[in-house]
């Protein structure tokens, strides 16, 4: 049952990289959200119910409901629906991410080692590279957003392929990260909209030498 | 060790600081003096013994050793060191007087307290046994002096020349740094003693190249020399004066304690013939660009290079002297070389602070704009001139002493048959250096000091201070001391090469002898001269004694200004010597097509080839490299991201093909 | 010793006095006229010691000083020289260089005194005659290098004392040192201010090396340097004479008369059948001059190696 | 002890939050310095041998050298900026205050941390509190500034995360204390421990400022009130290098040591390349300065890449380097008080206005560019000598010329400040003196280090740096 979860989840990498709409970017957040959460229930159904309930809730209330939300909110506001095309073209996105995805699978297949699932590091792996593809081949602080969250995604992904094994600090970690997100979503929705007006990272390039 | 250095530049720097304006070059003088007294006394005991002293031990964490000690051969550069800086501060209390208003107190604290690190740090210099506290020294000394040539940092020029002397030191100083750090992988020790052992079981050629060219940085090796002639001028006149006639010392010292660690005779042979050639070399091209500049302070650094060549030359024959197992050769190679050194130090020292004396009272050093300063500052021009008449080797001045004994070196090499081909070249090389040292020093001092002043303001000037006059006796005392009783001034050298090659003290018997006929040489030279103009004043006393005008040669309006000037002078030598010092300049002379020329206005100007070679392709190269760099300052975070992600894939690439393990 | 050292200086004075007036007869007789009394230049310098002084109000002290100094060097330097076997009155290891040195300061003092003058004709005069200075150096040192090649001491004193060349005779040293007498002898032409490379006799100023730089001299100051030259060519002269005498047997009164003879013809003869070179032809014509003798040098350091390997 | 220490700590700065008057800044300021320098003393009586391990935390002697450092610029920061923000309201001088007590808290969180989670929870927490004093000034540009810190620091801790879960599962005990870590993964899988070990160097880069996450950092600085830039470019990137070093420290052990070796000296370079570059075209002594930070943490990569002596002179170059910096860049906050100004073209002849100020900048720049008697210049004559010694002469020369770029451009500015005819014909008020000993207290400690290490300090990063 977690493969063809996985397997969704690399597809909805795929689809972030050639996509332009941000209505979409944010409902791939929010399925990444419920896959995760799909995950979390399938894999960590060995430790004990606390711990459990405790990961659970806290992806289902951030990662599928809170975020998405927030990003929607957000598109709702400053009414910028694309990212721009000054950025790269589709096509070269999709050539990037599948440059990412072949490097990722080169590493993988390198570890010979059946310590952890391999797949799942190599799904967050290429989870964290589609996020930093996505933040430097896209120019507006959204996309740029969604790429955090992308990477964010994927490390969760991963900590809960090793979770059973070191949980409290993993838990206190996530929790920081994704608390961290909304922080940042919080900023952009609250000061930078109000201040800059515009979503465009182009406006935001004043500090420089 | 260096607690009690930490605590002696707090208290100078705090001395310097608190004192009031005008009483700062006391309190360095004061310092400076003590410091210079002691080490020179300690200096005279060692020379006079010929036992070395231990002065410091330091504990050594880094780069093996951290001692301090004494030897003939330090005890020598000691006393040089001590002389020139105490002549130095001295000189600049009334050099920097007129300026002291003009700049900041802080700034002048700073200049001060430089100088006195300067001084301080050279004797560190000379004293270090090696390694890490050698390094310590040596970088001190590089950043100590880059303060002290900032003294005008108002004007642009002076800050690039300063610039250009720093990024220069900094590769001599990496060059060091590599020739220790290999010496102490493979000894576990830095000191220079180590070296022996070194090169005892290995090649020693690449090592000691290395350590030629960090420690010929300093010296102004050709074609390293490219930071003189840019820093002497911009730098104050007290502070050319003891870079050029001390600091530049410390690169020759190097380079004289790593050839003297050489054991092997082929190596030394080899070492030899590089010095040799580095001296023919550095000289011929230090001498030819000399003679070609038309300002008073680059001419000079010119000659101090053309200087570095001879005393190289000396080291180069004594070097082969030892190959050959001449003793003989050998110790007049090297003494010639040491007391060059010595020599050199006061000269220049003296002819710095008489350029700085020009520039006080004429605020100009083109030598085209001077002239007939003689009259104006009768004292300065005297001791001028002798410094001039001492760094053409003239008899019966200090210069000829030293280079007799190179000359005697080579001359001895080819009687004996040993070398003779290297020999000649430099014997060759050594006697045009000489001839062309006569045509550079007299359009110096005639240009400057003779004829009738070219301008207002330098038919204006004024003597200088009494203080500045007894600065520069003391290198004057020097120079005539060892000019005209130069068996002391041998004495002297002898013990210090007895550090470098005992087989080289061996060798010196037969220099005495010689030493004394030099000595009443000069001294028949200086009676009969004098007893000819005595003769001929009271002859002339009684006859009659007119004044009239110049002989034009039938021209009837000559000016000043058709004087013969520096350019003219050396303008014979230019034609030949034109592919070593382009002229370049703006304006454009007379055409001699033009049978009534029109006014014209011409300012020539001799550029050094190798300054071409140091500044043009590869600073171009950074320059480039450095706009496509900025390229990367978009400011935008998707390019910050993207440094993260490339350097990741540089990494994944660089493992998947194996290029890093 | 002693005396024979005073014979010696004595001798060298006497050269010196004589040759210009060598110079001058030959010139005369090659120009098919009787000529001057020989010690006319004599006559001519005592009228000049008699003569009062006219300076000009831009010269300083150094302009009175400078003959003296020029006549003292040369004299001294002539004190160097050896006339045959004789001793010379100074003599060390190296003293060569010492002669060479002493002509530069000569030298020195000159064209100070003569930029002191503030003439630009006199500058011009002291510009060439510093660069041809700085030329013939290294000519006169190869001279001295190849003297002490072949004879394996650096003294004139030692080179001319006879007993050092008993391995040293042969063809090949006599005509090394034929040459190297033949250099300073060109070098004497040089050094002197004759034809080819300067012409004591000219009357324009332009053309001028030597004569040039005293003009602003009248009386006593003009006289010790009339003197002084002498004495270099006289020193010069001596040393090329010793030179070629070397190769066969070096006496005194051999030396001395060759001295004069040789100075004396060589200079007379150019000087009646050349021109002077133009200037810029100076330079090469001393390039010329020290490439000979390094190759007079290096001719004599392969024949004695050569000498060696038999 | 230290559960003390903290718990007090981040009460003194959450009360406060809510001071009423300077006064009470003050007297909770002193609080704050007070159990700062309490614990110092604690771990200077037991020798920097560390206490007892408390929870996440172990006072090791790495986190203690770093850690009383930390204490003294932190003092000296809030002690300067008092003054430096005397003009500002209350609320915001008051919140400036209480981050930089958190920041300070969250700093030493990180260099006393004993799990790899927990040392990037506090890097993580420092991230947020420097943000907070990056936007003190509420301007665009620090609001640009503060958004980059966060979001770039925040993306680049999330991939350090991945590497440190990977380094987690290549060792097999489960646990991520650094100790059990050292232990378990030195049989490891190398290819985990490589991925993540370049994982948490690209992720910790943006705290260290060095490539390839450096910018974000020279961004900070820059937008930051001059004296909070003096703890960001010491403190927090000393936290950074704590991180990485425990991780070096493990990777040491492991197969794949040579290989993070490499890695460290191609940052190293890089970064020195930035900075030496960078420091040739900025026009803003503030980003000048933070260029300067990336040009030494390089250095100090460097030193870490050729192991042997190379790793205690990183760690020395580290500890001294945090106080030249933090002198400069209080200094520069007494320039801002006379030019209101940063920019290098705009701004001179600082010899005659301040001349303490310029003499201490002349002194700093001295003792920043290594050159004798600076304590920067044992530890490059050491890195230096190190490469030369291994004879790694393409990467000797490299330096090189970059050492001399960063020489070059570093004095052409601070010749330019003190010197240059200052381009306004405004006269500028005469400096005050009072706050400079701030500035000159650590430099001249720099200096004593330079020319004469106590045997316990070379007793102590010996023993930081022996495995």
């Amino acid at each position: 049952m977690i493969l063809p979860l996985v397997i969704l989840y690399v597809v909805t990498l795929v689809y972030l990289s050639i996509t332009e709409r941000f209505r979409t970017y944010a409902s791939i957040i929010g399925l990444q959200g419920w896959i995760l959460f799909g995950v979390a229930l399938l894999r960590l159904h060995r430790i004990d119910l606390p711990e459990l309930l405790f990961i659970s809730v806290e992806t289902l209330l951030f990662k599928t409901l809170l975020v998405p939300a927030l990003l929607f909110a957000v598109i709702r506001r400053t009414h910028i629906h694309r990212v721009r095309t000054s950025g790269s073209s589709q096509f070269n996105a999709l050539l990037l991410s599948v440059g990412a995805a072949a490097a990722a699978i080169t590493l993988t297949a390198a570890m010979a080692d059946g310590n952890i699932d391999r797949v799942f590091f190599g799904v967050a792996l290429y989870a964290v590279l589609s996020g930093l593809i996505l933040i430097v081949v896209r120019s507006r602080i959204f996309s740029h957003m969604v790429g955090f969250l992308v990477i964010e995604n994927g490390v969760f992904l991963f900590s809960m392929a090793v979770g059973t094994e070191m949980p409290f600090l993993i838990n206190v970690a996530i929790l920081l990260d994704i608390m961290i997100s909304v922080l940042m979503l919080g900023i952009f929705f609250m000061r930078i909209g109000n201040k800059l007006h515009a979503d465009d990272a182009d406006s935001l390039t004043n500090v420089k030498d | 060790m260096f607690p009690y250095l930490l605590t002696a530049l707090a208290a100078v720097a705090a001395a310097i600081f608190g004192a009031p304006l005008r009483a700062k070059a006391w309190v360095a003088l004061a310092v400076v003096a003590a410091a210079s007294a002691w080490a020179g006394s300690t200096a005279i005991g060692v020379l006079a013994d010929g036992a070395p002293r231990i002065l410091w031990q330091a504990d050594g964490f880094l780069l093996g050793g951290g001692g301090g000690s004494m030897d003939t051969l330090s005890a020598l550069f000691v006393l040089l060191i001590s002389l020139g800086s105490v002549a130095s501060v001295l000189y600049s209390h009334g050099y920097l007087a007129h300026s002291l208003a003009e700049k900041s107190p802080a700034h002048v604290s700073l200049h001060y307290t430089a100088l006195t690190v300067m001084a301080l740090s050279m004797l560190g210099v000379a004293t270090s046994d090696g390694g890490y506290t050698f390094l310590f020294f040596w970088e001190l000394m590089t950043i100590a002096s880059f303060l002290l040539i900032l003294y005008d940092a108002e004007r642009r020029e002076t800050v690039r020349a300063a610039l250009a002397y720093l990024i220069m030191m900094h590769i001599g100083f990496v060059l060091l740094v590599a020739g220790f750090a290999t010496l102490d992988r493979a000894c576990g020790s830095a000191d220079f003693a180590a070296l022996a052992g070194y090169f005892a079981g290995r090649n020693p050629l690449p090592l000691f190249l290395v350590f030629l060219l960090g420690f010929g940085m300093k010296a102004g090796l050709f074609p390293m020399h490219v930071w003189l002639p840019q820093a002497h001028p911009a730098a104050p006149s007290h502070v050319s004066a003891l870079m050029s006639g001390v600091m530049i010392k410390t690169g020759i010292y190097g380079i004289l304690r790593v050839t003297a660690q050489l054991a092997d005779l082929p190596a030394l042979r080899t070492a030899g013939l590089i010095l040799l050639g580095c001296g023919i070399a550095t000289g011929l091209w230090g001498i030819l660009l000399a003679s070609a500049q038309n300002d008073i302070k680059r001419l000079l650094a010119y000659s101090s290079i053309e200087n570095v060549g001879v005393i190289l030359i000396g080291a180069g024959v004594g070097t082969l002297g030892l190959a050959a197992g001449n003793d003989t050769v050998a110790a007049c190679g090297l003494c010639g070389a040491l007391l060059h050194t010595f020599n050199h130090s006061l000269f220049k020292s003296l002819l710095f602070f008489g350029a700085g004396n020009v520039l006080t009272q004429t605020r100009t050093l083109s030598l085209d704009a001077l002239g007939g300063l003689g009259k104006h500052m009768p004292v300065s021009a005297l001791l001028f001139l002798a410094g001039a008449a001492a760094i053409c080797a003239l008899p019966p001045l200090n210069g000829f002493v030293s280079e007799l004994l190179i000359y005697l070196g080579l001359l001895d090499g080819i009687a004996a048959g040993s070398g003779v081909p290297a020999a000649a070249a430099g014997l060759a090389a050594l006697a045009l250096i000489g001839g062309l040292a006569v045509l550079t020093f007299t359009k110096l001092y005639g240009t400057v000091f003779l004829g009738a002043p070219r301008t207002h303001e330098v038919a204006e000037s004024t003597e200088v201070d009494r203080v500045r006059i007894a600065a520069m006796a003391l290198p004057l005392a020097g120079i005539l001391l060892v000019g005209l009783f130069p068996q002391a001034a041998l004495d002297l050298v002898v013990r210090a090469a007895g550090a470098l090659a005992p087989e080289a003290a061996r060798g010196t018997a037969s220099l005495p002898p010689v030493m004394t006929a030099v000595c009443r040489t000069a001294w028949l030279l200086i009676a009969v001269t004098g007893l000819l103009y005595a003769v001929k004043s009271r002859a002339q006393r009684r006859r009659i004694r007119r004044t009239g005008p110049t002989w034009g040669c039938g021209f009837t309006a000559p000016n000043v200004r058709m004087q013969y000037t520096g350019e003219s002078f050396a303008e014979g030598l230019q034609s030949v010597a034109a592919s070593v010092a382009p002229r370049s300049g703006e304006g454009r002379a007379v055409d001699k097509s033009e049978l009534f020329p029109a006014a014209h206005n011409f300012d020539a100007e001799h550029k050094d080839r190798i300054d071409a070679l140091f500044a043009a392709w590869w600073v171009e190269m950074l320059r480039r490299i450095n706009r496509q760099m900025m390229r990367l300052r978009t400011g935008k975070v998707n390019h910050y991201v993207l440094f993260a992600l490339l350097f990741l894939v540089t990494v994944f690439l660089l493992s998947v093909f194996n290029l890093i393990r | 010793m002693m005396t024979t050292s005073l014979l010696n200086t004595l001798l060298a004075c006497g050269v010196a006095l004589a040759i210009p007036g060598l110079i001058n007869r030959v010139r005369a007789r090659l120009a098919g006229r009787k000529g001057i009394r020989f010690a006319q230049h004599l006559y001519d310098v005592r009228l000049l010691l008699r003569k009062g002084a006219v300076y000009s109000p831009t010269v300083s002290a150094l302009f009175r000083a400078a003959p003296a100094v020029y006549l003292g060097a040369a004299f001294t330097a002539l004190l160097f020289i050896p006339v045959g076997d004789l001793a010379p009155l100074l003599s060390f290891d190296g003293d060569l260089i010492c002669f060479a040195y002493l002509l530069a300061l000569g030298r020195f003092a000159l064209i100070l005194a003569a930029l002191d003058t503030g003439s630009s004709f006199e500058g011009m005069g002291a510009s060439r005659e510093a660069l041809y200075g700085a030329l013939a150096e290294p000519a006169l040192l190869f001279a001295g290098a190849t003297l002490a090649l072949v004879c394996g001491c650096t003294s004139f004193a030692d080179l001319t004392a006879g007993a050092l060349f008993v391995s040293m005779s042969g063809m090949h040293t006599a005509v090394v040192l034929l040459l190297t007498a033949y250099v300073l002898l060109k070098l004497v032409f040089v050094e002197s201010g004759r034809v080819p490379v300067d012409d004591p006799r000219t009357h324009l100023e332009l053309t001028m090396i030597h004569e040039v730089m005293c003009l602003d001299y009248c009386g006593i100051d003009l006289a010790m340097i009339k003197i002084a030259g002498w004495f270099k060519t006289a020193a010069l002269a001596l040393l090329a004479a010793d030179t070629a005498l070397m190769a066969f047997d070096c006496r005194w009164w051999t030396a001395a008369p060759l001295a004069v003879l040789l100075t004396g013809a060589a200079v007379g003869v150019v000087e009646s059948t050349r021109a002077r070179n133009k200037l810029v032809r100076n330079t090469t014509f001393l390039l010329t001059l020290a490439a000979l003798a390094a190759l007079v040098f290096f001719t004599g350091y392969l024949l004695q190696s050569d000498i060696e390997i038999r | 002890m230290l559960l003390a220490y903290f718990i007090l700590s981040v009460l003194i700065a959450l009360a406060t939050f809510r001071a009423g008057g300077r006064r009470t800044v003050a007297m909770l300021g002193t609080a704050f310095f007070a159990v700062q320098f309490a614990l110092a003393a604690a771990l200077f009586r037991c020798g920097f041998r560390g206490g007892a391990e408390a929870l996440f935390f172990t006072p090791d002697a790495l986190g203690s050298l770093f850690f009383v450092l930390l204490a003294a610029v932190s003092a000296l920061v809030f002690i300067h900026s008092r003054d430096y923000l005397a003009d500002c309201a209350i609320a915001d001088y008051r919140r400036y205050a209480a981050l930089q007590m958190l920041l300070t808290a969250a700093i030493t969180g990180a260099y006393f941390a004993n799990n790899v989670a927990v040392t990037w929870i506090f890097l993580e927490a420092t991230t947020l509190c420097a943000a907070g004093l990056v936007y003190f000034r509420h301007t665009e540009h620090s609001l640009e500034a503060a958004w980059k810190y966060v979001f770039v620091c925040s993306t680049g801790i999330a991939v350090a995360y991945l590497g440190i879960l990977l380094l987690g599962t290549a060792a097999t005990g489960g646990s991520l204390g650094y100790e059990a870590l050292a232990r378990e993964v030195t049989h490891g899988n190398p290819l985990y421990l490589k991925t993540a070990f370049v994982l948490i160097l690209c992720g910790y880069s943006c705290k260290l400022e060095i490539f390839p996450l450096h910018t974000v950092g020279v961004d900070a600085n820059f937008a930051a009130p001059a004296p909070a830039s003096a703890l960001i470019s010491t403190g927090l990137v000393n936290a950074g290098f704590v991180a990485v070093y425990r991780i070096y420290r493990i990777m040491m052990q492991t197969e794949a040591a040579p290989w993070v070796r490499s890695v460290l000296l191609l940052t190293g370079v890089a970064s020195l390349a930035v900075g030496a570059f960078f420091l040739r075209r900025t026009n803003n002594y503030k980003r000048f300065l933070s260029y300067s930070t990336v040009e030494n943490m390089g250095i100090a990569a460097i030193g870490l890449g050729i192991g042997g002596p190379g790793v205690w002179a990183a760690v020395f170059h580290t500890a001294c380097h945090t106080l030249v910096k933090s002198s400069l860049f209080l200094q520069t906050a007494v320039m801002h008080g006379i030019y209101d100004d940063y920019r290098i073209n705009r701004i001179g002849d600082y010899m005659r206005i301040n001349r303490i100020g310029a003499i201490g900048f002349l002194l700093g720049a001295v003792l920043l560019l290594a050159f004798p008697p600076s304590p920067l210049f044992v530890s490059e004559l050491m890195i230096l000598g190190g490469v030369l010694a291994d004879e790694r002469w393409w990467l000797a020369a490299l330096l090189l010329v970059l050492l001399c770029i960063v020489i070059y451009s570093f004095v052409s500015r601070i010749v330019r400040l003190c010197y240059q005819p200052n381009q306004d014909a405004v006269h500028r008020p005469a400096a005050s003196h009072r706050l400079a000993w701030t500035a000159l207290v650590p430099l001249g400690a720099a200096l004593v280090l330079g020319l004469w290490q106590p045997e316990a300090l070379r007793a102590l990063i010996e023993r930081i740096v022996t495995i």
